[in-house]
């Protein structure tokens, strides 16, 4: 039964990830803009307990509640609470428009998918269609935080990028090896923290967080 | 790889002395005695050995030896041919008069204290010694940096004066970008085999593309410190600049190590040079020789003047390698070693006179603290020793007989005169017209120096002060008539100067000059019959004609004199100001060569309260090339900027496009 | 695990952790310098083992040393502990003026020790995984380090540094990822597959596609840190707003280590493809990174910022000898690592105390420095004419076997990299003169500069220039064997 | 080798040379009233003003250096010198082993150096602009000079000056175009090199216009009697090379004493016709400004390079 239907069940949870990216990069609200970080989360969360069970592969349950515990709680409360503390609730704009945005987030999914389809057909795993989604992931994030101007996004987006990856190990590779994972979820956590000091100086420095005042440094 | 080299480890010997004696500047650094009492006159011993060791080199067999330093895989080689021994021995000859000239010179401080400037000095003697030794491209182009290197410090030596910084600035510049030409040619000589020895590159035999690649790279980067047109644009500026013995042995020495190294790459490196590439280098030498000179004669500050007849003299023995090239290209042996034994006895004679005049006008300045013609004049009264040396230095940079200038130029127009026997229909009739202008090029030497000797030492003093211009010391006498009598010497028997250079020719070019059949008294180059010249005699007859004169005039008549004002058509109040002034001099030459010249002149206007008048005479290739180029870069830079604008997200596409690029690139 | 390795390793480690606890006490910059000294121990003495019994691996084959790892663990911490020494007397003259309180003193002396340790984790381990775990974390302290200041520009040089390298270091992730995915088939799932030593026994049999994709996305992402145009963007404000011990480090080391990082990637994908790929797109970004870093520097008017770019450009230099490959060239490659790292913090020792004399960055302002402090003077001279690639020194022997080696194997590159060190010198060379030569316009320090790394670095690189230790030499050739 | 009658020769030249020098000086001066249709000085003027100038008494400027005293005896020594090296009646001559062409050329541009440092010596404003106006017609007739020698000495392969002769003289008659553009250059130029019209006037006394005259003002009593010597030296010098150059016909092959013999007459013949020529000339040009100088050189000396060419084209 779930043999049979896990790896659609997986392909679909791809989709949500991929749409969620999609849903980012077209979000104007700060807010929602956690809100569906979170749900990534939580899409990540539960793809990797299906891949766990149907492969078996045990300390993929660990990297699955590692998510849950980081990415579906822990950053998104740092982020709200951040919010809350810099209350920091505007619109988030955009060096470029939403339409176009997700015309370049479109070319960028074939991109992806085009790299990506004869590397799945080499992989091994039940979960084979799900790198050309990961990478997509990876760029939409990527192009999202271009084409932020506020300093929240940009590090969402950078946060995205991170599920993203996380989804292509698990969906290439089975996760990577646990001590990495714990490393690298490790770093992220340090990164979040030392980003949240930096909201705040640069918030006493600039008083807002937009990045375009962080562009005195330059040559001319 | 013969290990038996006496001659070889004396040298190496030489310049490690030079190094200490430099280190030791350092222990007393502000000590006058320390300096000019101790370690200038043991430099001046020895640059004598060196020339000794040299002299005796040139006839033994090449030897080499190896140092345990450099590069793992590539240590340090060094070897002493006849090539080396004879650069060897201009460079002791040379530096021996402008050390002992130097005792007297360096004696108070300017910016840059004295054991410093003792420093710099043997460690750019040592170097360029080294730059002669060297057997494999690493130590080559070390030697060569260190020589680029210490001299730049020595022309910077009175580093408060911005324009002395900028010219050093420039110097070091061109000198670099000629260094990584040099290296460049290197690269292509070794062909990626990674052994950098000239032992290999000697037997490696380049195609004719990559050789011409060598050439070229090598005449660029020669061709820069040599000062050779269109890059010489540093050299009027640093020779000035630098301290007067300093300017000797750049003008005298360093120049040379730069026809050293193009001599050496071509004929013994590449082995096999391709005709044409002597037309480039005849063409060269003689644009910058008549340039050069044309130059010359429009300067107004005496040691600009120097420095632009040195590019004259470069030019000349540029033509002269040119031309060796060409007659070694099409298989004429004996005449290239004519052409090679001119060129090189050129440079021995370069060397002499001018570092001789820069010395003297070393002491001029010394006497007058002033360098611009306009204000100098009448000093053959004030200071008798330096202005005799002087005439010595103009006569034989003028090119007249019997002196070794005009021996050089002798044997460089013979050279010329066998070029109808081309087997190539242009380049026979090209060369008449090279022919005649390496004589306008003399003529005009002449014309130029006699500026430079009658403005600086005749007439009235320009300014009252120079009545009070003392007669240069006892040190600076002796390193001057040092080099004066190397002048005379040369002149009078360059017979025995152009024997050494057999050596030289047999091993480059095959043969030698069938010279010394007719004995150390006669100059003929092919045979007698042909053309033969002999200074000494010239001289004796001429002097005995004079001393039968002057005798006869007192045995005739009388030797009475008496003293008067001067008589100049009798104008009432002469004063020092209606003498011909330096622009005056040179006003002909700026008139007949109007298009060599980017002119400025400003004339007063009739009702001019007080009229002034002023002339430049700037060099047309600094607006043709350089400032095009410094524009270039300055857009290319200004270009580049728009990457670093401090917009992150821009700086975040930049490195989102690489990365779709590149996966586009690998799809 | 060998000793001295646990040594090295827990010396940096346990230093960091000592010094956020008491690291603003007057005498922790003396605990610093200590512990920086007792890690150059144990590296000296790991590599005197290497040297005794050949390339080891330690702790389940975790870690490794090889003569390409153990040159620059060795030149690591010796820069390490130079620096410390630099940064005892300048990091107090800045306390004093006031520009770092006390709790950025202690943030600064431990992260400085985290810092090193990172970089040796980076170098000595065996794990791509661990490596890029220990590569994120040296960013991470380093963005404390730069925004030590506080000031709206090290806020923003951090800022950018951090979501540039950031960016950039995820990339590299997704790239050791796709090593990842085509190994485990062959090695099998497990830590095993990401060991760089089983990558490199198995290498000829990785997929080529997934290795070319995993390469290009390493590139990217490593790149980024070695400061590749054009991803280069973030380093010139790190290196010119942070604290100057932390921009000699960055130049002189952490460039390098994510240097050694990429050169680890290259040798498994030239392996696995059959096409020089790695190679060409190194030779590719090498002589770009050369040219535009060249013509930035003549814009320069802070001098920390122009011989950051400086670094652009020797980057881009190493590279595209890693690019050429061969014997000669690696060598090269390796030997200019060494030669720039050295000279490079030597430099910026010497611009540290010549700006806290004039009391600014800009080179406008520094005049004469030769009248009033004749060593610094002499330092930056000394440390310029090194940089620029004139002998003696040792920069000039490995940009003389780069540039033979190019032109003959890469003619068309020659007249790009002519141009480009040829403007490289008139910048540098034409903004340094005035600051050191002329009359002077700085004022006097009351402290005493701490001349000794200055010197004792610039004498390794003139020692370099004329002579090579063999077994360096050895080393070197080995590492050069490595890399291919 | 040296022979004793060669040495002989040699000194016969010499001694020639020195003593008729005045008297070609007086014969041109002679011509040239003539065709004025003045009342003509005596032929041996020349001799008398000499030997009154030796006797009058040396006034010298206080700042006179020994230069300017030596200088007129240089000057002397070495026209002398030149003299020696042409050959007018043999072409056995030791001397000729030790300078060739290129040496003349070498001895006369050492006196007019000396010349003209002398006439800067006591710092007038006419010396200086003498010695300025004569190395500038020295640089441009110097070189065409050597061009007219080459062409000569291309033809005969050899700068020695009795082989040219000897080419030229004693070999079968060959007409050679090239010698054609030589002999215009070389006139021109020796126009120049003797202070004649159309360059310089040797009679004028205008202090603007002058330039051999500008330099010697300062001179007096001896002194300026070697100079003037040497001036009439000069052109024997470049009459006698014109000759050789392009009518050597008459001059001794060797040293047969009575080739010699023969050829005292022929070459006193040929320097009467010359000095009539040249007086001819002087009569029918008109002095030019000094500016135009440098125009009229540079033409000499461009067809003194075609002549070059002419004979790589025509003649091999």
């Amino acid at each position: 039964m779930l043999q049979h239907y896990g790896p659609q069940l997986v392909n679909l949870l791809a989709a949500v990830m991929l749409l969620l990216a999609f849903a980012m990069l077209a979000q104007r609200r700060i807010m929602s803009l956690i809100n569906l970080f979170a749900a990534q989360g939580f899409t990540l969360f539960l793809s990797t307990i299906l891949v766990a069970s149907l492969t078996g592969q045990a300390h993929l349950y660990g990297s699955a509640l590692l998510t849950l515990a980081l990415k579906v709680l822990a950053l998104p409360w740092i982020l709200h609470r951040l919010i809350r503390r810099l209350n920091v609730k505007w619109d988030v704009e955009t060096l470029l428009n939403i339409p176009t945005t997700m015309l370049f987030g479109i070319v960028l999914v074939i991109l992806a998918f085009n790299l990506a389809s004869p590397l799945s057909l080499l992989a091994g795993t039940v979960t084979k269609s799900t790198l050309g989604i990961a990478l997509a992931c990876v760029l939409l994030s990527f192009l999202m935080m271009i084409t932020r101007s506020k300093a929240v996004p940009q590090v969402i987006g950078f946060l995205a990028m991170e599920n993203g990856l996380f989804f292509a190990a698990t969906g290439a590779v089975y996760g990577m090896p646990m001590v990495i994972e714990f490393g690298i979820a490790l770093d992220v956590l340090v990164a979040m923290l030392i980003l949240g000091i930096f909201f705040f100086q640069i918030r006493e420095r600039f008083d807002s967080l937009d990045t375009r005042h962080l562009e005195r440094l330059k040559d001319q | 790889m013969t290990m038996s080299g006496a001659p070889v480890h004396e040298v190496l010997g030489v310049a490690c002395a030079w190094l200490l004696i430099g280190a030791l500047g350092l222990l007393r650094p502000a000590s006058v005695d320390w300096t000019t009492r101790f370690l200038y006159p043991a430099g001046a011993v020895a640059g004598l050995a060196l020339a000794a060791i040299a002299l005796s080199a040139i006839f033994q067999p090449a030897a080499s030896v190896v140092l345990p330093l450099g590069l793992p895989d590539l240590p340090f080689h060094v070897r002493l041919d006849a090539l080396s021994a004879f650069f060897l021995l201009l460079l002791g000859a040379v530096s021996a008069g402008v050390s002992i000239y130097a005792c007297g010179y360096f004696r108070q401080a300017q910016g840059t204290s004295l054991g410093l400037v003792c420093l710099y000095f043997h460690v750019f003697l040592a170097s360029m010694a080294l730059v002669m030794v060297a057997d494999d491209a690493y130590f080559f182009m070390v030697s060569w940096e260190t020589m680029a290197l210490s001299s730049f410090f020595l022309v910077t030596v009175d580093h408060d004066h911005a324009e002395i910084r900028k010219a050093g600035y420039l110097y070091l510049l061109i000198a670099h970008l000629g260094a990584i030409a040099i290296l460049l040619c290197f690269g292509a000589l070794q062909a990626g085999t990674g052994d950098y020895t000239f032992e290999h590159m000697r037997a490696l035999q380049p195609s004719a593309s990559w050789a011409t690649a060598a050439f070229l790279l090598a005449l660029v980067g020669f061709g820069a410190k040599a000062g050779i047109v269109p890059l010489h644009v540093w050299l009027p500026e640093a020779h000035p600049a630098a301290p007067s013995p300093v300017s000797a042995l750049l003008s005298g020495v360093m120049l040379k190590t730069a026809i050293y190294g193009l001599i050496r790459v071509t004929f013994d490196l590449i082995g096999s040079p391709l005709w044409w590439w002597g037309v480039l280098a005849l063409a060269l030498g003689l644009v910058s020789a008549l340039g050069g000179i044309v130059f010359a004669a429009v300067q107004i500050d005496m040691k600009r003047l120097l420095a632009y007849s040195s590019i004259e003299n470069i030019g000349l023995i540029f033509a002269g390698l040119g031309l060796t090239i060409i007659f070694h290209g099409f298989g004429m042996g004996a005449l290239a070693a004519l052409a090679l034994t001119a060129t090189l006895f050129h440079c021995l004679n370069h060397a002499v006179y001018k570092s001789l005049l820069f010395l003297c006008t070393g002491s001029v300045l010394h006497a007058t603290r002033e360098r611009s013609l306009g204000r100098l004049g009448g000093l053959i009264r004030r200071m008798p020793w330096v202005a005799w040396c002087a005439l010595i230095g103009t006569i034989a940079i003028a090119g007249l007989p019997p002196s070794n200038g005009f021996a050089s130029e002798w044997l460089l127009l013979q050279a010329f005169l066998f070029t109808p026997g081309l087997p190539h229909g242009y380049l026979n009739m090209l060369v008449p017209v090279a022919a005649a202008s390496v004589a306008l090029t003399a003529a005009l030497s002449g014309y130029v120096m006699v500026k430079f000797f009658g403005v600086v030492f005749l007439g009235q003093h320009r300014e009252a002060r120079l009545a009070e211009a003392q007669e240069a010391g006892v040190w600076e006498r002796t390193g001057l008539a040092w080099l004066a009598a190397a002048c005379i010497f040369l002149g009078l028997v360059p017979a025995t100067a152009i024997g050494l250079l057999g050596p030289i020719t047999r091993a480059l070019t095959g043969h030698g000059i069938g010279n010394l059949a007719q004995g150390w008294l006669f100059l003929a180059p092919i045979n007698a019959e042909r053309a033969s010249y002999s200074p000494l005699l010239v001289f004796a007859v001429t002097s005995l004609l004079v001393a039968v004169a002057w005798l006869a005039v007192r045995a005739f008549y009388h030797g009475r004199a008496c003293r008067a004002a001067a008589w100049g058509c009798g104008f009432p109040d002469q004063n020092a100001r209606m003498q011909d002034t330096a622009e005056g001099f040179g006003q002909p030459v700026r008139h007949v060569f109007e298009p060599f010249f980017r002119l400025e002149q400003h004339e007063p206007a009739p009702d001019d309260a007080n009229p002034r008048f002023s002339s430049s005479a700037e060099d047309r290739l600094w607006y043709w090339i350089y400032l095009p180029i410094a524009r270039a870069v300055a857009y290319l830079t200004a270009l580049v900027t728009l990457l670093q604008r401090g917009r992150i997200s821009v700086y975040l596409a930049y490195s989102f496009v690489t990365l779709l690029a590149l996966l586009l690139f690998i799809r | 695990m060998p000793a001295e390795m646990l040594l090295l390793l827990v010396s940096p480690l346990a230093g960091g952790l000592a010094l956020a606890l008491v690291g603003h006490r007057p005498r922790a910059a003396e605990v610093n310098a200590a512990f920086s000294t007792t890690t150059f121990a144990a590296a000296a003495a790991l590599v005197t083992r290497v040297v005794a019994d050949g390339p080891f691996d330690a702790f389940h084959r975790q870690f490794f040393v090889d003569p390409l790892n153990v040159f620059l663990v060795a030149l690591t911490a010796f820069v390490g502990m130079t620096t410390a020494l630099f940064s005892r007397p300048y990091m107090r003259v800045e306390r004093q003026h006031g520009r770092v309180s006390d709790g950025g003193m202690r943030l600064y002396h431990s992260m400085y020790q985290t810092f090193t340790f990172t970089m040796l984790l980076v170098l000595t381990t065996n794990n791509l995984g661990i490596m890029w775990v220990a590569m994120e974390a040296a960013t991470l302290t380093t963005v404390l380090l730069v925004a030590l200041y506080r000031t709206h520009a090290s806020l923003e040089a951090a800022w950018k540094y951090f979501i540039l390298c950031g960016v950039g270091i995820a990339q590299a992730l997704l790239g050791t990822i796709l090593v990842y995915f085509a190994s485990e088939k062959i090695l099998g799932a497990g830590t095993g597959a990401l060991l760089w030593t089983q990558l490199d026994s198995v290498k000829g049999r990785l997929e080529p596609g997934i290795i070319s994709i995993a390469f290009v996305f390493l590139l990217v992402g490593y790149g980024t840190k070695v400061g590749l145009v054009p991803l280069h963007n973030w380093l010139p404000d790190a290196h010119a707003e942070g604290p100057t011990p932390v921009s000699a480090v960055l130049s002189g080391l952490l460039l390098n280590v994510a240097l050694y990082a990429l050169i680890r990637f290259k040798v498994i994908t030239d392996g696995a493809l059959d096409r020089p790929f790695a190679s060409h797109l190194l030779i590719g970004f090498g002589l770009l990174s050369v040219a535009v870093a060249a013509l930035f520097l003549s814009r320069q008017r802070d001098v920390k910022r122009m011989f950051a770019y400086s670094s652009i450009e020797h980057m881009g230099l190493i590279t595209f000898a890693f690019g050429l490959g061969g014997p000669v060239a690696s060598f090269a490659g390796l030997l200019h690592m060494t030669m720039h790292s050295l000279t490079k913090s030597a430099i910026f020792f010497a611009v540290g105390h010549a700006t806290q004399k004039a009391g600014t960055q800009f080179m406008a302002d520094i005049r004469g420095l030769i009248r009033l402090s004749p060593t610094v003077g002499w330092g930056l001279t000394l440390g310029t004419v090194a940089i620029l690639g004139l002998p003696p020194f040792g920069v000039f022997a490995s940009e003389f076997l780069i540039l033979t080696q190019a032109i003959a194997q890469a003619p068309w590159a020659a007249p790009i990299l002519l141009a480009s060190l040829g403007i490289s010198f008139a910048a540098i060379f034409g903004k340094v003169q005035p600051m050191v030569f002329g009359e002077a316009s700085v004022a006097r320090l009351p402290h005493r500069p701490a001349l000794l790394p200055v010197f004792a670095h610039l004498l390794l690189v003139l020692m370099f220039g004329l002579y090579m230790p063999p077994y360096l030499a050895g080393w070197y050739r080995q590492a050069a064997a490595l890399i291919g | 080798m040296i022979s004793l009658s060669g040495v002989a020769a040699q000194f016969t030249e010499l001694a020639l040379a020195v003593l008729l020098a005045p008297l070609l000086t007086g014969w041109v001066n002679k011509c040239r009233a003539w065709l004025q249709n003045r009342s003509a000085p005596p032929l041996l003027q020349p001799y008398r003003a000499l030997n009154k100038l030796f006797q009058k008494e040396v006034v010298l400027a206080h700042n006179a250096s020994p230069l300017f005293r030596g200088a007129p005896y240089l000057i002397f020594g070495c026209l002398c010198a030149a003299a020696a090296i042409v050959p007018t009646l043999g072409t056995d001559l030791p001397l000729n082993a030790a300078a060739d062409a290129i040496a003349l050329v070498g001895l006369l541009a050492l006196a007019r150096m000396f010349i003209a440092l002398a006439g800067m010596d006591i710092g007038t404003a006419f010396g200086t602009l003498g010695a300025r106006r004569e190395m500038l017609v020295g640089f441009l007739a110097e070189p065409a000079l050597l061009m007219v020698l080459f062409t000569a000495s291309l033809i005969s392969s050899s700068t020695s000056l009795t082989t040219i002769v000897d080419t030229l003289a004693h070999r079968e008659f060959v007409i050679y175009p090239s010698m054609a553009f030589a002999g215009v250059a070389f006139t021109m130029v020796s126009l120049a090199e003797n202070a004649r019209i159309p360059v310089d006037n040797p009679a004028t006394h205008l202090e603007l216009t002058m330039i051999h005259e500008a330099m010697v003002l300062e001179y007096s009593g001896r002194h300026l009697a070697m100079i003037e010597w040497a001036a009439s030296l000069k052109l024997f010098v470049y009459s006698c090379l014109g000759l050789v150059l392009f009518f050597p016909f008459g001059i001794a092959g060797g040293s047969d004493w009575l080739g010699i013999v023969l050829a005292l007459p022929a070459l006193l013949a040929k320097l009467a016709a010359g000095g009539a020529a040249l007086a001819l000339i002087e009569m029918l040009l008109a002095k030019m400004r000094i500016f135009r100088a440098p125009e009229f050189l540079g033409t000499a000396f461009l067809l003194a390079v075609l002549a070059m060419l002419v004979h790589v084209l025509l003649e091999r």
